[in-house]
């Protein structure tokens, strides 16, 4: 559900802005946010930001997708 | 593609994998509710449930908007495009949706009404412009995601003084959905279904922030964990969920920090605010009247409120008497308990709403699972 | 008797504006003025002698070994795009099918279905156009019909367009052939054609660099049987894509197919464009690629022939043909799941959700 | 392994309502939808094993003889008449200007345009009356093409067909073989399909018991090849009716021709509706007749052998080819003059003066 | 056909050619103009001239209301037909006739005017009931015969209250066109044309009668034969005008007698009174600005007047230049005096109007003429 | 010019008739012409009746095309 997708923005003009996605450019409206500006990540649904993506908290998800857990089953810490 | 090629690594969810099945209990059985579509579509498209334990569920929740619009507003959407000079513009998404007798607005688009696919609200104020002798209608669906863009089309139209554009609205509100499935009766009391903990949605999420689903946690004490919609985050979020059942929590956590915040974004909140307010109820297709679950366009912008310019009547139509969808979405049935999945009901001849979007459960099944139980069949023999 | 054809032409007829002249129903009356256009559009640009005759048909002696025929009508929109326009399209198009039963193909047909209104100076450039693909794969256009609707009755332009062609004795390729064990392989990036021409539509407004592949693919194919003879299988993934034509591939040889999603050609901004509608790469159209099936022992070869060729230097293997009753196309995806590639339901339609 | 195509696809795929349906965008899509209708529609009305391959090409062994190939659009309103329907009339045309050579008809292919919104049960009928006509003439459709175009891009359906056939070695049939001396004749009344047609435009409201011609002729053809294989010209006078064809084979011959009005066969009711609407009998499109050009000595016994068929019975010696560097048609008429039949200028109209 | 086919005799038409092949004296030359195309049409179609003696010459005239109508008018209608919601109705006739720049409304339609052809006036009246939406405009042409259908449509639009159908009137007067051209110079003065008597309109008299052309016989001393359309009508007033020659007579006399009156057709001449009124002067292609010579909708009508309700301006736009209709019309000159006739101007691609009907002289000229002189050349030779 | 021809009217309905021309049948205005029966021959012109036939003079003019003429040449009687 709600299909929405990040990509860079490229350029700014108002309210509108076009954005990159992989060599797919669109236009689309900054509308719903703030402080946008080229270079940042939003996540484009129905042809608006909804949001902007945030690098450092990327970054640091997936640096925890990489780490083996420490956890055991059972909810018990292991030894 | 940045921020999306990342999250589908296959390297990265052999590790996740590794800890999901070292996290899991093998002597209890998990289930979770996705309840959104798109964490549906990651988990078909990606095959996410190859790399689960076998104690792991997945139930798909009611997280398609368009699969809970109830058949009564569809078909007063139908008849609105039937309107002489009216264009009734809509996503993509609400064409195939089946009404009553086998209709749908593609069929009613086949059959001479104008009906226009849009891919943003403001496409069509677009055609309102250019359309200055038609009424243009656009049929707003979505949940708290497509509900700002929607205030931006109503703002916008009010400012250019577009007397022809008004807007049907059918938005909804997720926690309320959520709500009332840990409200009915077969979860709370019965106990009948087992549901152990929430993936939340990624996008609403942008917009509403992970708060309003503290009281879930609370209230019910099932654990939420909010996640993006790309495989790994689903992964991980089911990787969290099992970590906080095994350690007896029962919290709100987001996988989706990158996106999603405690407070959600205040900008299109307000727009909202601004624009809309509650329904007191709202029938979702499969849920029956919810209460405080949908929003409608307030009275100092009627003039662009299909519902009152056009004068629609609510109509009230029951699903296909053997359609299943209602106990489906509340997770009570499954698809193959349904009498006509896969024969009168099918993709390409949707009877009921979970059939119809590609995320609906009974369509899911169809694709992914006869597939998986041919694949289970064959093995035996 | 000093008699000149031409003469009595030119003196009665005033020439066709190909500048701003639009189709008239006069065009399509069957009068002078159709014949006009016949004769200074269509003879001209096609020119051989069996059009020139202007006789209701065309003939020819029969090829040796069997012969094939297949037609398509063209109904696209825009007319014109990157990379092709409606006219080279309605050549490769038909081309390709007779080149995927193994055959050369040797002759088409042509039949224009014009809106009024619509412009000559367009019609003028898909003639060219026509003439051209016709031209570079050797083919003649040999006999054709023109009919004119009245405005608000079509789109412009629709070409239906009718190949033959003849398969040499001994290649025995149909897409009932396929047998568990065989490999499956494409000859190049998959989309591209489809998400061109989605790009173009103004309500999807979307950009891109991408160009169609549309392109005759009989050259190609000939190498391909040159080197193999016993390519089972052989189909364009037009309309429906990748998927769509597994799908019919599985039920008619009443098998399984697995691919492996590492293994598919698919540029990026086919895949980003995708994203953004919430399409499937696998059931967008191509007008320039083919999928073949061989034996195991050969497709390594094949594919070194297909790299070879310019329209085949992205072309990999991408799965097998397995044992399975329900026929279910499968895949393995990048992600490590597996999941069905099922038959389309309806059109794709963007999405919001 | 038990293995049934039959039982995968029944048990997954709701019939298609061919009473209430409509052609949708899906029908023309690729996916289910579109098999479904070309195996539930097409295939299951045009019966034969090349369709029912679906692949997307026919192959057939090449016939004895040299082959022709031809192609028509047909784009007829009303799509059901008085004596057919577009279905029957897309598979005669075509077959008509395959026999126009001498040759005997094989194979057709047909490509379909659908308007989405078009009742299907409409469609159901087009292909059984095509069915029926191909049956009835003994030839097989045995490739096709289905495309569905957005409501008012098209108008209602579109059929183009194409043929191919083969003539017998010795017979040499073509629209430049008339000479001086040679006899035209014609195979029956002339003007009924055009008149039917027009008396169904609601705008020139007029009533008629006239019905389309619409008839395969390559039965008659064959038995005046038969009788006369000296035959020079074949040609059906469709649109643009007997003047135009006449003034195609003069030209293409470097002849002129006279005829002569007495020997017209023309229907009263045909006349009439001519001159409440000012048109010109000779330029109304038939759709079931022909004209022949043989010999003068062969004249007697070709119009015997027509007259024997149920389709030449009205068949007349209606004029012969002269020596003309301008290559006029030229009448005399019933009046006792003498006047040029023309090229048509445009299409005909209605005329109030 | 009764009343048709007796009339197309070739055993009757012997027996008058050959009484005129007596009557006709072969010591003088005999000018007639057929003033109607429909006795050209009839002259063309049947081969008349063949039974004609070599001294008897018929010119062809200017009686085809859409070759009579100027440039600046069709432009008018063509800018009519492009404003937006408008309707434009008009006869077959119509649609190939030139304006300036190779238009004409075929065209315009191409183009994308809505552009339709009707049989009748009430086909124009149907339209505009079912499109109340759009402005439905009826081009209305013709000479007095198509005037009253004309004058009903109008009384009844008024009747059914019809807002939005309007006339834009361009009939004409025959009796004027006549004086027009027996009033020319080269006529009357010069007397460089021959020009010994005229065949009288078959159709035209039904409704006017033939006490119209009293005056020109008297006026001018031509005597005047009122013909029927069919090819023996025609040869017998042949005859006739042979005989008042001969006799050197110069009356009305009227061969039409099954179907013209003296006074002609009263309540047609009622109902066009009621509508319609002269104007002053109006423009005839070919022949200039003619006075009285054409007929305006009364003001009480304005509201169905075209002219009046899109406020219709002159336009006065030239001939194209090599173009010799006019001379043609007046029978001053012969189509190959035109430097374009068969290479810019031909009946596919007309540039004056004389080539556009098939009974303007040179669209009779170039399908019929070139073939007799054709005919004689081979003969010659 | 304008094109008419004579059809015997079949059916009187107030203004509206059915004409008949040979087996071709249409509906046609009889306003501008009064007493007007079944039967009676009208001239038809742009779906209108603009006058009945009469019979009679029709006989007549037919009778006199056939009369081979008694006048000679150069406007003299014959002797
Ligand atoms: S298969 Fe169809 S009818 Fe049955 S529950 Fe699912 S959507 Fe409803
Ligand atoms: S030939 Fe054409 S341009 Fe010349 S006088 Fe005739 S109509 Fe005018
Ligand atoms: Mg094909
Ligand atoms: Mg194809
Ligand atoms: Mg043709
Ligand atoms: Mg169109
Ligand atoms: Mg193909
Ligand atoms: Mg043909
Ligand atoms: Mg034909
Ligand atoms: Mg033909
Ligand atoms: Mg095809
Ligand atoms: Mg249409």
């Amino acid at each position: 559900m709600c299909l929405a997708i990040p990509a860079r923005v490229e350029q700014i003009n108002g309210d509108d802005a076009i954005v990159n996605l992989s060599g797919i450019r669109r236009e689309i409206s900054l509308a719903l946010v703030e402080n946008v500006e080229p270079g940042d990540y939003v996540i484009v649904h129905v042809g608006y930001a909804l949001e902007k993506i945030d690098p450092a908290e990327a970054a640091r998800t997936l640096a925890l997708f990489a780490e083996l857990s420490a956890q055991d089953s059972a909810g018990e810490p292991s030894p | 593609m940045k921020y999306v090629d990342e999250f589908r690594d296959g390297a990265l969810a052999k590790i996740i994998a590794a800890n999901i099945a070292r996290a899991a209990d093998p002597r209890r059985q998990y289930h979770f509710m996705e309840f959104c579509g798109g964490h549906t579509h990651a988990i078909s498209r990606y095959g996410v449930t190859d790399l689960l334990p076998d104690n792991v569920h997945m139930i798909h929740g009611p997280g398609c908007p368009v699969c809970v619009l109830p058949i009564g507003r569809i078909e007063n959407a139908i008849q609105l495009a039937q309107t002489p000079d009216v264009i009734l513009c809509t996503y993509g998404d609400m064409l195939r949706v089946p009404a009553s007798h086998g209709m749908s607005l593609l069929k009613t688009k086949a059959a001479g009404a104008d009906i226009r696919m849009v891919y943003s609200s403001l496409d069509a104020l677009r055609i309102a412009g250019e359309n200055p002798h038609k009424e243009v209608v656009f049929l707003a669906i979505g949940f708290e995601t497509t509900t700002p863009p929607t205030a931006v089309a109503i703002l916008q139209a009010q400012a250019l003084g577009l007397a022809n554009f008004s807007v049907f609205c059918n938005h909804v509100l997720t926690p309320s959905a959520i709500s009332h499935i840990l409200q009915s009766p077969e979860i709370r009391t019965l106990g009948r279904i087992r549901l152990d903990g929430f993936i939340g949605p990624a996008h609403v999420s942008t917009i509403i922030g992970s708060q309003p689903y503290e009281y879930f946690s609370e209230e019910f004490q099932k654990p939420v964990v909010i996640a993006g919609f790309e495989p790994l985050d689903v992964m991980q979020a089911i990787l969290m969920l099992i970590q906080q059942i095994n350690a007896r929590r029962a919290e709100v956590e987001n996988e989706f920090t990158r996106a999603v915040s405690r407070h959600g974004n205040r900008k299109a909140q307000q727009l909202v605010a601004q624009v809309f307010e509650l329904r007191r109820t709202f029938e979702w297709r499969g849920l029956g009247w919810v209460p405080y679950s949908a929003l409608q366009i307030k009275t100092t912008f009627a003039d662009f409120d299909a519902e009152k310019r056009f004068k629609i009547a609510p109509l009230a139509i029951p699903d296909n008497k053997a359609c299943e969808c209602g106990a489906i979405l509340r997770g009570v049935k499954h698809p193959r308990d349904c009498k006509i999945f896969g024969t009168a009901c099918t993709p390409d001849n949707p009877i009921g709403s979970c059939m119809v979007s590609s995320e609906g459960a009974c369509a899911a099944y169809y694709r992914y699972g006869r597939f998986t139980e041919s694949r289970s069949t064959t093995t035996q023999q | 008797m000093t008699f000149n054809k031409q003469a009595i032409r030119s003196s009665y007829v005033r020439p066709i504006d190909f500048k701003r002249g639009r189709v008239e129903m006069s065009h399509g009356g069957g009068g002078r003025a159709m014949t006009q256009l016949i004769e200074t559009l269509f003879v001209s640009a096609f020119d051989n002698a069996m059009l020139s005759a202007l006789n209701d048909q065309a003939c020819f002696s029969p090829p040796t070994g069997r012969m094939v025929m297949s037609t398509d009508g063209y109904v696209i929109s825009p007319l014109f795009f990157p990379g092709g326009d409606i006219g080279c399209l309605a050549v490769h198009g038909t081309l390709n099918d007779i080149a995927m039963a193994g055959a050369k193909p040797l002759y088409l047909s042509a039949g224009f279905i014009l809106e009024e209104g619509f412009p000559l100076a367009d019609l003028k450039r898909i003639v060219a156009s026509m003439a051209a693909a016709a031209q570079a794969a050797g083919i003649q256009i040999v006999t054709g019909d023109t009919k004119v609707v009245e405005r608000g009755k079509g789109d412009g332009i629709f070409i239906t367009t009718t190949g033959v062609g003849s398969v040499p004795d001994g290649i025995e390729i149909a897409a009932d052939r396929a047998r568990p064990g065989d490999r499956v392989l494409v000859s190049g990036t998959l989309g591209d054609h489809g998400i061109t021409i989605l790009s173009l539509r103004e309500n999807l407004g979307f950009h891109t660099e991408i160009e169609s592949d549309t392109a005759a693919l009989h050259d190609l194919v000939a190498n391909m049987i040159a080197a193999v003879p016993a390519i089972k299988v052989l189909r364009d993934p037009t309309r429906g894509g990748l998927a769509t034509i597994l799908n019919e591939i599985a039920l008619q040889s009443a098998v399984g197919i697995a691919i492996d999603e590492h293994q598919l050609p698919i540029r990026e901004p086919v895949r980003a464009a995708c994203e953004f509608l919430g399409f499937d790469p696998l059931y967008i159209a191509n007008e320039g690629k083919l999928v073949a099936i061989c034996p195991p022992e050969d497709a390594d070869r094949l594919l070194e022939t297909m790299r070879a060729h310019p329209l085949g230097q992205a072309a990999a293997i991408i799965g097998e043909v397995i044992e399975d009753p329900q026929c279910f196309v499968q895949m393995e995806t990048a992600f490590g799941g597996r999941r069905i590639v099922d038959w389309l339901s309806g059109e794709q339609l963007p999405r919001i959700c």
